[in-house]
């Protein structure tokens, strides 16, 4: 069996991945863009080769140079990650093809689940619900599209056919707006899947984003991983991540039917290796299939802290043709955890993407924090990829302590460099909402706020003034001294090169 | 050295009497001021208190960042402060609006022409950077003049790529 | 009850215990020396105080200062964490007269067991085997510990009776050598605590250390979390630590026979708060109390790990009366820990403290993986205080796991600025007697050596040329490029700031 | 340029041919050679692998830690191999050891007086740091000379403390 893997993708996924390789005596081998070449996964490698430019497609998405490199180096398998090339059936074809492993599953099966609009009428099939949408096959015109959109009725959701992440996704509320925004959707869904191809779907009010985590091996045993809620999103991406989810909360009961129905969707398409069942859940606990996702997520980790299972290495297990280790009675949900994506983008700005290099790391660490990073104080965070470059994970014997973890984690967390979305979940987690667990997929959007005034920060108006006097008056007498004296000495440049960093 | 100090609606009198203490609103306050590793990373302790803040200086503006929350905070001499207040009246309108990129990134569409009249809120421009499209609105209505940029073009940071004018 | 502590520490642990008061809602006092204002203890804690000058007699071991501070600012509690005061009845006491609790066992509870004397003849009555050694009460002269020496027989141990990690403890061959040991064990006692008194004790040889974790609480609940080996040791300083011992291992039965002596040497005294019984186990199973550490230890973690009780928060819980969460049967191990102390020391010149300003850290993160550390990039390790100041810990569901995420993460872990001992783990843990379990408290002393060659660095000669090569070549330009034309410009200032460091 | 590079008992002959290439001993290595963050941390690509290593310079010799194992590296052009080869055996004999404290801390005991004569692994010196006591020894037989600490003394790092002469 192979005792090499090729990481066929960047940033905290892949360092996690070699990890998970290292942890099982295999060889790890990166590949990287030209903005990557300092990055920690080409630094943690054993191997690391160079795609091409930085552009996505001319590096990560290249999954034809990517199999020529694994040949060449005798990497026997690939494992994909998430994005880029992790759901594209072509790619696994082609390993299969040239004799690599494809970590994941059948290309049947990426296949079926990728395309959205086969994967509701397979599981349709298997006698799961699906979100009311459009059924049809293929690639629907837009007049198709406007034709359809009054029968199942709005508002609705455009969403692209081979996508995920919220990419090419867009909510629309009356049938004027929709040319709009079929426009943009396939614009972006073709940017970022190559495939411009959309469908639509019903949106359902109030509901919660819960997604069950399945394992699958070879010899055709199907587990779940208990739940994750994922309701917190902006934009529909989702932005923090629990398992348990307070929805499910005690209810055994629904997780079980919830775990069964995820069980029985990804058999009806022979799935093997991890793999991902989303659902809607209403109100009333009604759930809905709203697709799988084919491959490793982001948030896995928080059930990895609740289960013990490292989903990672029972992946490269599964695809060395082991069986799985563990059955579904092994699974105990123990404690709670709680991931916040950590993204480099201004939450005071709109969440603008915040480019530059990091000059400085503090990270939170002690009982019950975890953190997977692809970055490194004196790394830069570029244009070019996702703007998720850091996870915070807590575990806590109970949801409060885990909350209480996650307060002080983010507290702790300094990044210097880029600016980031710490200070929204650091409002987030204090929001009361949040705390009781009540919040659907739309809270973000539409009840919470940045920038609402509390009293906790009227209480340190003082401290903050303070504070820039102190600076700005540091940085007058500073900037006199230089000016009168024209002294641009050793120390003088250190200084100005501080402010420049200041600025950023 | 005296400052007036202002966040929001709040106006501090500040004095710096001597390296440990501070005369805020008439108030000595006793304090350790020290950045950390040379970044703009600050610690306060302030009568026994610790606090830690971020601080940028963006547009002459000093943003605190502290415990969670974003104050934006002008400092200033009372000369400056005086200035300020007085021509406040006269800046406020008319004037060109600069886009300028808020980060490096590929413009995706440019759904303007010149000469083209905009209201406040209608998109601009659309960039994209890492891997999200980001919709640039008018600030302001007006006639947009000296788009600089097409669709497919890569910026940089900070680079004005049209105006919008009265 | 209390709502405010005052941690009287510095360091990791001062940062570990801020951390579990934040978690429980708890405001937290930091008191720091004039070395220590830039500390992380300082940036995290809520309040601040100022002690007195860097060395710890002038301000951490001023017990009557950090009272007064706590008195003033309203602190209703003291956690001593280790070393410093955390083991003195006086101040306990002073605590208790001030009217603040003391996080810890009651003064006569300490004062018995930290006179190790009065330790083994109390826990001897409660029927508890020692550790052969001198027996007799008090101050003993020289002449008397000469005398008594050849009676026990050697080699045997001079202890500090005041002591405790190694500090004052000389092993002795014979009785010509035992004066001028002597000497240097008072020495050494009397610097570290005060006091120079010593006592004898048996060196039992091919010994393990095994130490068991207590929690007790003021009810009379008094439980044990395991054990924890501790055999990785040099100069009586442990450097390794795991839970469980692979020598216990399986044997379920040894475990719940220490674990119940351990129980009832802490009655013997009406133990309250986290202890830890310390023994000496010979290679048939027969073990020996050594000493009882009446605090937290720096090795907790790894019980933590395994048995998923944050001790720290559990002896915040016992100072506030309230009853102990767990009962003996709720104790589980779950899987395995491993500790490794990084000191700021230099493996390869015969661990030669290191100081200086950290200039870069880049953790190891990701799954199963602790970090308990003081320091941050920035930060100056200065001389006066010990030189651990980072703890790494990895959890794994098997003792195989979680060395092989131990072997990854020592490999990704990179501190500059100071030495550490990081090397020393990392050969450590690739020795076929540490992979195996098999190894004393002389292992490290006796058996291993960090300059043996091996096969694989061999291998790697070639690169480490290179790599020499490639630096001196650019030191080599940049000089001749400054000579030459006398450019001492920006850039240039960053260079010559950057070969300042290397040279460290 | 071509340097010799030594290690132990091993000499390589090492070449820099360019940017990108570099010869040992004859063989050409594709390489790609980069620090981390100005730091002395090196990331070295050569023929695919990927290494990572500290480097620091010690009087002279070019410490490389990589892997967990540590590498003292002597890198020399022909002219200074030459030199130091030849002057070798005058150099090792003789002279004078500086004692040095590997460390500020403080000085507990010095158990040697001026003029004493002292054989190899005699402990001239008990210095504290870190709450430590390091004993240190001498590496050769010889008279203590130029004592210019005693006991309680704070020390600074390479501070000579005391000599030993033949």
């Amino acid at each position: 069996m192979f005792k090499k893997v090729l990481i066929a993708n960047r940033g905290e996924i892949a360092v996690r991945i070699i990890r998970a390789c290292r942890e099982l005596g295999l060889q790890t081998v990166a590949v990287f863009s030209e903005a990557d070449r300092r990055a920690l996964h080409v630094r943690n490698a054993d191997e690391a080769y160079l795609l091409g430019p930085a552009p996505s497609r001319e590096s990560y998405l290249r999954g034809d140079k990517i199999i020529e490199i694994a040949r060449t180096c005798g990497a026997g398998a690939i494992h994909p990650g998430y994005g880029f090339l992790a759901e594209r059936a072509d790619f696994a074809q082609a390993c299969a093809d040239s004799g690599i492993v494809f970590i994941g599953p059948k290309p049947s099966a990426i296949a079926s689940m990728g395309d959205k609009a086969v994967a509701r009428r397979t599981v349709a099939a298997a006698g799961v619900l699906v979100v009311p949408g459009t059924e049809a096959v293929g690639a629907l015109h837009d007049d198709d599209l406007l034709a359809i959109a009054p029968v199942i009725g709005f508002p609705l959701l455009i969403k692209a056919t081979a996508g995920g992440g919220g990419k090419g996704m867009r909510e629309v509320a009356n049938l004027e707006e929709m040319p709009g925004l079929l426009r943009s959707a396939r614009r972006e869904a073709e940017a970022s899947f190559g495939d411009g191809n959309v469908y639509l779907e019903k949106l359902i009010e109030g509901a919660r984003h819960i997604e069950i985590q399945l394992l699958a091996d070879q010899q055709g045993n199907t587990i779940f991983l208990g739940e994750r809620e994922c309701s917190i999103q902006r934009r529909h991406q989702k932005l923090v991540e629990e398992c348990p989810s307070p929805f499910v909360g005690e209810d055994q009961d629904l997780r079980n039917r919830m775990g069964q129905v995820a069980v029985r969707a990804a058999q009806a398409v022979d799935y093997v290796n991890a793999g991902t069942i989303e659902f809607l859940v209403d109100k009333d606990s009604n759930f809905y299939f709203l697709e799988m996702n084919t491959r490793l997520q982001v948030e896995h980790p928080v059930t990895e802290m609740v289960t013990g299972v490292d989903i990672v290495k029972e992946q490269i297990r599964i695809a060395r043709g082991r069986q799985l280790r563990y059955q579904q009675d092994d699974i105990d949900l123990n404690g709670w955890a709680i991931e916040c994506r950590i993204n480099a983008e201004d939450p005071y700005n709109n969440f603008m993407p915040s480019t530059g290099v990091i000059t400085h790391i503090t990270p939170p660490t002690g009982p019950g924090v975890r953190i997977d990073t692809g970055v490194y104080a004196g790394f830069a965070v570029t244009p070019y990829y996702d703007s998720l470059f850091t996870k915070l994970i807590v575990w806590g014997e109970t949801r409060a302590e885990a909350i209480l973890r996650l307060r002080r984690s983010l507290e702790e967390y300094k990044i210097v460099g880029v600016r980031t979305n710490i200070p929204f979940h650091q409002k987030l987690v204090d929001s009361h909402r949040f705390m009781g667990g009540q919040f659907d997929t739309r809270f973000v959007e539409e009840r919470f706020s940045i920038e609402s005034t509390e009293d906790d920060a009227d209480a340190d108006l003082d401290i903050a003034a303070i504070i820039a006097t102190l600076v700005a008056h540091r940085y007058n007498q500073r900037a006199t001294n230089i000016v009168q004296r024209g002294k641009r000495d050793a120390s003088n440049w250190k200084w100005i090169s501080r402010w420049e960093r200041m600025q950023h | 050295m005296r400052y007036i100090t202002t966040i929001g609606e709040r106006e501090f009198a500040v004095e710096i009497v001597d390296d440990s203490h501070i005369l805020v609103d008439g108030k000595i306050y006793e304090l350790n001021f020290d950045s950390v590793e040379d970044q703009p990373v600050y610690s306060l302790l302030v009568d026994g208190y610790s606090h830690e803040a971020y601080v940028y200086l963006v547009d002459g503006v000093w943003q605190v960042l502290m415990h969670g929350h974003f104050y934006p905070v002008m400092v200033e001499d009372e000369g400056e402060k005086r200035l300020r207040t007085s021509v406040a009246g006269s800046l406020h309108h008319g004037g060109e609006y600069h886009l300028k990129a808020p980060m490096p990134g590929m413009v995706v569409t440019v759904p303007v022409e010149e000469g083209q009249a905009v209201a406040k809120g209608d998109v601009l421009l659309v960039l994209e950077s890492m891997k999200m499209q980001n919709e640039l609105k008018s600030p302001r209505d007006g006639i947009v003049t000296h788009l600089r940029v097409k669709s497919g073009d890569r910026v940089e940071q900070h680079q004005t790529m049209l105006s919008v004018v009265d």
